[in-house]
């Protein structure tokens, strides 16, 4: 085989090779983490405030990313809608994930009737139409922050729980766990300690996949008219209840369509790009 | 130029994680006559698949041929482009891998696979491709030679499919083979086999060949001369003769030092005689679905008896797919027995490991063949020594740190290593890791399943050494599971023969040619001595070899 | 070799039955869990208790919930999906024609995204680390980034609005002609290939790029294979069953996840069909739809595992 | 409202064309124009439109497409059942009333040629003759009777069952005369059977999905949550009508795709714009606005038997809280008229324009507030999507509270089941209310001690008296006054506050002609396919 280059140039630091594309995207990454976590400290407005009597207004000197529909400060919007998309999905994803992985984990350990049901069952859910499952969701139990990241959350461990138990299954069959298993040790050690630390780099990468997902996913609730309370807004919630704008590529709608390409293509690029532990012995 | 091969100052880089260039390769030159046959021969890492490859202008993916002369046949392999490599493979140079399992593609049939060259290069017509195949088949002597190209590789033994390997690579009339450690993977029994045919067919064609092995009795059967690397480069070169009766070179002294007999410690008889430490009963196991009887369809092991005493020894032998690894898992209860009983140091044991106390489990540890998978790839030396250690003892912080560094000087292995994590460890340290990890426990009894299996000669023979040792010093017990007789001879004190799920016979090593049991004879005449005419003259009986060999 | 497939089928169906069972009881416990019944939201703010009472008493509603699924399950087995609470048809006039345009829009999409994506992906893993794979990797990275009523709503205002190529709505019933057809499920069929097929490539490209360097691809290079042959010849078949199980779960998505593509092209399919059922709570439209959902998702598991067992010799 | 000349409309148009046709004055119409919002100076250009329109003759033929917002399996044929702007459409195409609202909110006869009655207690209705069904049978008295006896029984689920029931007898006199009893003297009578929901059907019809009445259009397909088409009725009882061949009227319930496909030239029509369409509207040639200031009004009600509306300077305070202006401004774009907190619009004959809107004023609002010793506190307020722009309005008022201290906690719920778990219960929550054809139908509905949709719960003897005394009268001029002053009653004492009368905008080809405003609603009162033409 003919020798690979890598894609682009990786250079090391601290133990790590990264390269340029994941750097990049990790720093788009930070700068929106920051601005979700510092986002009511640097507003210009307060996002229910109208300062504009015009609509989709322009940008312009004060309101540096134009108004919106009702005439609000777009920029404080776009910030403040940091928070909520990035807030909520990392909530979800988080526990999507961590619920996903654990019972993966621990029906790949266990196996037996507790693997075949919980597969079952999950499979089963996961042939809901995630969109179609948080409607009826929300409309039964109403648009809250906390009902919306536990909707995001049952609708991914399903996906969750495939990757992880399929990791997992490869990893039981190893002889190392069988050594820790006829020591005697406990499920939980299993699961925790043997099998986490291997395929705790798969899962992270799964993680910023799903992470996407369900910013996607959420803007999609979004769209179809399911989110936060107003005046409290997301990004997809922003693109839809701007979308008026688009037809003359008003900031209101572009901007927080944007912002929602940058994050996600941002972590994309990141997990191809992740930086790698160097494994370099000497000699 | 004479030689059909003249390899001059061959240099390769690898290039690691980090982006560092190292040189794997440095300026070996070697040539091979129209003909002959080299053996290229050292130990894992030593490079020799890497100087095999290099004759048909590969580098496998983070190696580059950086400088030197690769003449194959006049034409200089490291000056050619890909598309002009591309014609001289499977022509010119033909190869034969060292895991023909994984060689072949699953998904397609054994013919297509074999005449597949010939396609490529549009040698000749499909059906004639066919035909000369079916020619290989029989002067390969494979079994039903005109039905086995149909048949999917899974649906064939390995010792076929290294066969078929051959027929493969001989199918483009090539002027020179590289062998990659053809046998390494096989039972000795079905080696002989292979490397029989192997040998006839390349003389009768005068076939050049390159004979990549670490393992050098079988070496000496088949090669005219020996090249010996270390570290990527050329140690010593000499005929077959010259380097098994005058080798030079310590290394390859080394080498021929581990095929001497060892010498075994003798015990005290009589104590022994009395101290049963593991006795089994009509332990039959095995897989599929449980009939009426209580019993699996499938039986790996059938109605098996043993016993093994204090501070003793018990080899187990048989060739792959015999049951012996299904035995020491079913002692250790990783897979519960259908039937038959287990008494351990005098109490009954549960047949499954999850029903046994936790000093049970603690007496009686069993140690991997493959290092690489018994120990946690994401965790360091230190934390897998140390999981015993506060499972079974309770050992604080301190205690701990200390027994670990303890443990590794008895496994002869520095204390620096403590930190590195499996990957980072050759072979041999890896073992001996997993070994501290069973002594942590403190155990009376260690199952040791194939263990030197994975590892190269020498090194393995040191770890029967440091195995040895320990038991000296720690009065341990060990079952050793292998399929190599001179492992089990060097360290056992009773040996068992397994064949087909069953006992066929226990002897002691000092009565290894004395045999009583067919299949025993048949498999301890299989071992490969360090003679060049031992292969020409070994004679055995047809009806054994139909009977018990797996062809 | 047969019957190890037919065995498959046989326990894939067993575990479809119940995995179907599971959907139908989620679904249900999830609607009995929405507020208001389909008397009250027929009514709306005429829903005065009495009004309530008396409708629900005519919709022969005041049986408990649990009964009237049940008795739906019941029907189901004689092949009868019930009738729809909101408007008194049979629940299977309301789905049918709905059905057909999903599985057009499904069937058309797949057609032309499959190949595409399985294309992009092969050739980009054959080509790997060229300025083409770059760019197909970094194409189907921005493709999966963008929401799909993003792309949905730019190719309106583009070729429905400014350029006026194309019809802004999907009205099947006007499909006379291939060139109607063409026009009419061009948006849609864009879109959604904009949807499934980022996953798919990069599912492709990842599975042929590790068989790839298997063994029998590296002894194919030894025997002298073209990039090509290696790659279609060795890789390719042995990476089908991961690439046919993306492929699947791409699939399933458009059966019941074009919501937003039939809200903004207005394409009368089966997911806004079921939205719209859960907004009057028609209990047996919203069992059809789910049932439909759940058997078009097995499906294409199922399939997708009988293909990966066909091209894999071991497991026939 | 905007001064811009492009809110000037077709339905303008066809107001001062009818004004001209009346043979109004000059200054009548520049009375008119100032009232629809243009500029005196653009007088004379609209002047000149209208006159063109005048000209104009009604063409026949053609294909006509409309889209409404409304999409649900629910839809139906069933008049008595219908809920939504589609189902009204659909149902004027193909059946008709006995009575109906012209543009100036006068009750015409239509089915009927006569309702008379001397006591508003008792009223002879006379049939038109010669009007056939679908199907080829004669209209009679029993399928008025029938028609109209349906809305009393529960099993139907009418949504008018309310209003139905003060109809206690319904006699058939002779094949061409009923005789409706009333429950207590009704002088509104001819006005409520213009409702949509009193269409007449056939006498024992049960599957309504033929859609068989005497209307304009016979149905050929109807795929309900979808579309209907209907074709011209060639027998037609009113003469020339209708003009078109044929009516396509499908469901586009997402804003921003109803309008892209008028602007893409597939549909010729689209019911109820978005504010935030104008825009987009404004930049394309050859399409028109429709506006019609019906009545229809989103309020914020504050129930007074519960906290903190029991507080009356709270809803004092609220009241103040409100910007009207900018609601109209922001939330509306300009599409709405403000609003004085009753529920009788300017569109409505008995409008009380002397009674003015509250002005917006924070300071008084904060001084009500502290009275109330409420400010500080969290006060939730439940908007949602079913109440047109409710959230709009919601966040404004939220945004004016929040700069004098006052919290509001604006919580946005479900649509579905809104109007069911919501509305009429929770403390603070807006509504929403269809315009009606009467003050006697709202204030009966909304405002009397009794009334099933009493929103703030309020509760007033004299406020009872006098509604039945206007209903009772059949001296015009006294029940004006009446209602007059039960408006005021209203505005000030009761909990709802209603900040703007909201416009539908439709938005529709230049090609398409004919179309009229209508207090009844958008599209014409929703019966715009039998009026309307297409230009050649």
């Amino acid at each position: 085989m003919t020798m690979e280059r890598a894609a682009f140039s990786r250079r090391s630091f601290l133990g790590h090779s990264y390269n340029l594309v994941g750097v990049v995207a990790a720093l788009i990454i930070l700068a929106w983490t920051l601005v979700a976590i510092f986002a009511s400290y640097i507003i210009p407005h307060s996002i229910g405030d109208i300062v504009d009597d015009d609509y989709f207004g322009p940008m312009r000197q004060g309101l540096w990313l134009g108004s919106d529909y009702l005439g609000r400060d777009m920029l404080s919007r776009v910030l403040m809608g940091a928070r909520y998309t990035v807030g909520i999905s990392l909530a979800a994803v988080s526990i999507a994930c961590f619920s996903g992985v654990a019972l993966g984990m621990i029906a790949a350990v266990t196996g037996g009737w507790l693997d075949t049901c919980l597969s079952r069952f999950l499979d089963a859910m996961n042939s809901i139409p995630s969109k179609l499952f948080g409607l009826v969701v929300v409309a039964a139990v109403g648009s809250s922050i906390p009902a919306l990241i536990l909707t995001l959350a049952v609708i991914y461990i399903p996906g969750a729980y495939r990757f992880a138990r399929a990791l997992a299954v490869n990893i039981n069959t190893m002889d190392f766990m069988t050594v820790a298993r006829v020591r005697g040790e406990s499920t939980a050690y299993l699961i925790g300690s043997e099998i986490l630390p291997n395929i705790i780099r798969p899962v992270l990468a799964d993680f910023g996949l799903r992470f996407v997902f369900i910013v996607l996913l959420l803007s999609g609730l979004s769209f179809l008219g399911l989110g936060l309370q107003p005046p409290l807004a997301d990004w997809g919630a922003l693109v839809r209840e701007n979308i008026g704008g688009l037809p003359f590529a008003a900031p209101a709608v572009v901007v927080p369509s944007l912002a929602i390409a940058s994050l996600t293509i941002s972590v994309n690029l990141l997990i191809d790009n992740l930086p790698q532990k160097i494994r370099d012995r000497d000699a | 130029m004479n030689n059909l091969v003249e390899v001059r100052n061959l240099k390769i880089e690898a290039t690691t994680d980090a982006g560092r260039v190292v040189e794997i390769i440095k300026g070996v030159s070697l040539d091979i006559a129209d003909g002959e046959i080299v053996a290229l021969i050292g130990e894992s890492g030593s490079g020799k698949t890497t100087v095999a490859l290099s004759l048909m202008g590969h580098a496998r993916p983070g190696c580059r041929i950086t400088g030197g002369e690769i003449n194959v046949n006049g034409k200089n392999m490291a000056a050619l482009s890909e598309k002009e490599r591309a014609k001289l493979r499977g022509t010119d140079i033909a190869y034969v891998p060292q895991s023909a399992a994984a060689s072949f593609n699953p998904a397609s049939t054994i013919m297509e696979q074999v005449i597949e060259v010939t396609r490529i290069h549009s040698l000749m017509p499909p059906e004639q491709a066919r035909k000369r195949a079916v020619e290989l088949f029989w002067a390969l002597s494979l079994p039903d030679p005109d039905g086995i190209g149909a048949r999917y590789p899974h649906q064939v033994s390995g010792g076929q499919l290294q066969r078929l390997a051959a027929a493969m690579a001989l199918i483009g009339d090539p002027k020179l083979v590289i062998f990659d450690e053809p046998t390494t993977a096989l039972d000795v029994t079905t080696q002989i086999d292979v490397l029989k045919a192997f040998k006839s067919v390349m003389r009768a064609d005068g076939i050049a060949g390159v004979y990549v092995s670490h393992d050098l009795a079988v070496v000496a059967q088949i090669a005219d001369r020996i090249i010996v690397l270390k570290g990527g480069e050329v140690q010593e070169t000499g005929t077959t003769a010259e380097i098994l009766t005058s080798a030079k070179h310590p290394y390859t002294r080394e080498l021929l030092a581990a095929f001497e007999p060892k010498q075994r410690q003798a015990h005290a008889d009589a104590e022994a005689a009395t101290n049963q430490l593991l006795r089994i009963d009509n332990i039959t196991a095995g897989y599929g679905a449980v009939r009426d009887d209580g019993l699996p369809l499938i039986r790996a092991v059938d109605t098996v008896s043993m016993v093994v005493e204090k501070g003793r020894n018990l080899g187990v032998i048989g060739e792959s797919g015999c049951g012996k690894s299904t035995l020491a898992r079913v002692i250790a209860g990783i897979h519960p027995a259908a039937a038959g009983d287990i008494v351990f140091d005098g109490k009954p044991l549960q047949r499954a490991a999850g029903k046994r106390s936790r000093d049970q489990l603690r007496e009686m540890q069993i140690v991997f063949q493959y290092a690489d998978t018994a120990l946690n790839p994401a965790k360091p030396v230190e934390d897998i020594i140390a999981r015993p250690l506060v499972f079974y003892h309770g050992l604080d912080r301190q205690a701990r740190s200390k027994r670990v560094d303890e443990l590794l000087d008895m496994v002869r292995l520095p204390k620096s290593l403590r930190y590195r994590y499996p990957a980072e460890l050759s072979g041999g340290q890896k073992q001996r890791v997993n070994f501290a990890r069973a002594l942590a426990a403190d155990p009376k009894l260690i199952i040791c399943d194939e263990i030197t299996s994975a590892l190269d000669t020498v090194v393995a023979s040191a770890v029967i050494e440091l195995l040895k040792e320990l038991q000296r010093e720690l009065g341990l017990s060990y079952i050793f599971i292998s399929h190599d007789l001179s492992v089990v001879e060097a360290i056992c004190d009773e040996i068992m023969v397994m064949y087909n799920g069953q006992r066929v016979e226990q002897i002691t090593p000092d009565k290894v040619k004395a045999a009583t049991h067919p299949y025993s004879k048949l498999l301890f005449s299989s071992v490969p001595k360090l003679d060049p005419t031992w292969l020409d003259g070994l004679v055995r009986d047809p009806e054994l070899v139909s009977q018990y060999g797996h062809r | 070799m047969k019957s190890g497939v037919l065995n498959l089928v046989v326990k894939r169906l067993g575990i479809a039955v119940i995995t179907l069972l599971i959907v139908l009881f989620a679904v249900f416990f999830a609607t009995s869990m929405l507020p208001g019944d389909t008397a009250s939201i027929l009514l709306g703010q005429a829903a005065t208790p009495e009004a309530v009472a008396g409708l629900r008493e005519a919709m022969h509603l005041n049986d408990p919930a649990i009964l009237r699924f049940l008795r739906w399950l019941l029907g189901l087995l004689h092949g009868d999906l019930g009738t729809s609470y909101a408007n008194e048809m049979p629940v299977a006039a309301l789905i049918g024609g709905r059905f057909v345009n999903t599985m057009k829009l499904a069937g058309i999409t797949t057609l032309i995204s499959v190949p595409l994506a399985l294309t992009l992906g092969i050739t980009a893993a054959m080509l790997r680390g060229s300025l083409y794979d770059r760019a197909v990797t970094i194409l189907s990275i921005g493709v999966i980034s963008v929401p799909e009523f993003m792309v949905a709503t730019l190719a309106v205002l583009l070729f429905a609005v400014y350029l006026k190529w194309l019809p802004a709505l999907s009205s099947v019933n006007e499909a006379h002609s291939l060139t109607d057809l063409v026009r009419i499920y061009a948006m849609p069929v864009i879109t959604l290939t904009f949807v499934i097929s980022a996953q798919m490539i990069r599912m492709t490209r990842a599975a042929v790029i590790e068989t790839l360097s298997t063994p029998y691809v590296e002894m194919a290079l030894l025997k002298g294979a073209s990039r090509r042959r290696m790659v279609l010849r060795h890789a390719l078949p042995n990476a089908l069953g991961p690439i046919v199980n993306a492929v699947a779960l791409s699939l399933s998505y458009l059966v019941g996840g074009v919501i937003i593509v039939e809200t903004i092209f207005n394409y009368p399919g089966i997911a806004k069909l079921m939205v719209d059922a859960v907004a009057t709570r028609d209990l047996p439209l919203i069992q059809s739809c789910a049932m439909i959902f759940c058997l078009g998702y097995l499906l294409l598991i199922t399939a997708a595992d009988v293909v990966a067992i066909m091209s894999n010799p071991r497991l026939r | 409202m905007t001064d811009k000349i492009t809110n000037w409309t077709s339905a303008d148009d066809a107001m001062v064309e009818n004004a001209i046709r009346r043979g109004a004055s000059r200054r009548e119409l520049l009375k008119m124009l100032l009232a629809g919002g243009a500029a005196i100076a653009a007088g004379g250009v609209v002047l000149g439109r209208a006159k063109q329109a005048v000209a104009a003759t009604p063409v026949s033929g053609g294909n006509f497409k409309a889209a409404g917002w409304s999409s649900s399996t629910a839809d139906t044929l069933d008049p008595a059942k219908a809920s939504l702007s589609t189902d009204y459409v659909r149902c004027c195409s193909l059946y008709n009333r006995l009575t109906f609202l012209d543009k100036d909110g006068k009750t015409q006869m239509e089915l009927a040629e006569s309702f008379d009655s001397k006591d508003a207690k008792t009223w002879a209705v006379k049939l038109r003759k010669g009007v056939t069904f679908h199907d080829g049978k004669d209209l009679t008295a029993d399928d008025v009777v029938f028609s109209l006896k349906r809305h009393l029984d529960k099993a139907v689920g009418s949504k008018v069952a309310k209003i139905a029931a003060q109809m206690t007898g319904f006699k058939v006199v002779d094949k061409s005369t009923v005789e409706i009893t009333l429950a207590d003297p009704n002088a509104d009578l001819p006005t409520i059977l213009a409702l949509h929901h009193f269409m007449i059907v056939q006498d024992g019809t049960t599957d309504f999905s033929k859609g068989n009445g005497t209307g304009a259009f016979v149905l050929e397909t109807f795929e309900p949550g979808v579309r209907s088409v209907v074709t011209k009725n060639k027998n037609y009882w009113k003469s020339g009508k209708p003009y078109l061949d044929s009516f396509e009227f499908i469901a586009i319930s997402d804003d921003s795709a109803r309008v892209n496909a008028l602007l893409s030239g597939d549909i010729a029509f689209a019911a109820s714009i978005n504010p935030r369409a104008m825009k987009l509207l404004e930049s394309q040639q050859g399409f028109e606005l429709s506006k019609t200031t019906s009545g229809n009004y989103t309020d914020l009600n504050i129930r007074l038997d519960m906290d903190p509306g029991k507080k009356a300077d709270f809803v004092a305070g609220m009241k103040y809280l409100v910007n009207r202006e900018q609601i109209v401004k922001s939330a509306l774009r300009g599409l709405g008229e403000i609003g004085n907190d009753q529920p009788v619009s300017p569109a409505n004959i008995f409008h009380n324009a002397d009674l003015k809107p509250k002005a917006f004023d924070p300071d008084k609002a904060k001084f009500h507030f502290q009275k109330a010793g409420l400010l500080g506190q969290s006060i939730p307020v439940i908007a949602s999507d079913a109440a047109t722009s409710s959230i709009d309005m919601a966040v404004i008022i939220q945004a004016a509270g929040s700069d004098i201290g006052m919290k509001l906690d604006v919580q946005r719920v479900p649509s579905d089941g809104y109007w069911d778990n919501y509305w009429l219960k929770a403390p603070i929550h807006f509504g929403n209310i269809n315009p009606r054809p009467t003050p006697d139908i709202l204030f009966s509905l909304l405002y009397a001690s009794n009334a099933p949709w009493n929103e703030s719960q309020y509760k007033s003897e004299k406020f009872d008296k006098l509604l039945v005394e206007a209903r009772g009268s059949l001296d015009q001029a006294k029940r004006k006054e009446i209602y007059g002053q039960m408006q005021t009653m209203v505005s000030e004492e009761a909990g709802t506050i209603i900040p703007a009368y909201i416009s539908n905008v439709d938005a529709l080809s230049s090609k398409v002609k004919g179309l009229e405003a209508n207090p009844l609603g958008g599209m014409m009162g929703y019966a715009m396919a039998e009026y309307l033409w297409l230009e050649a």
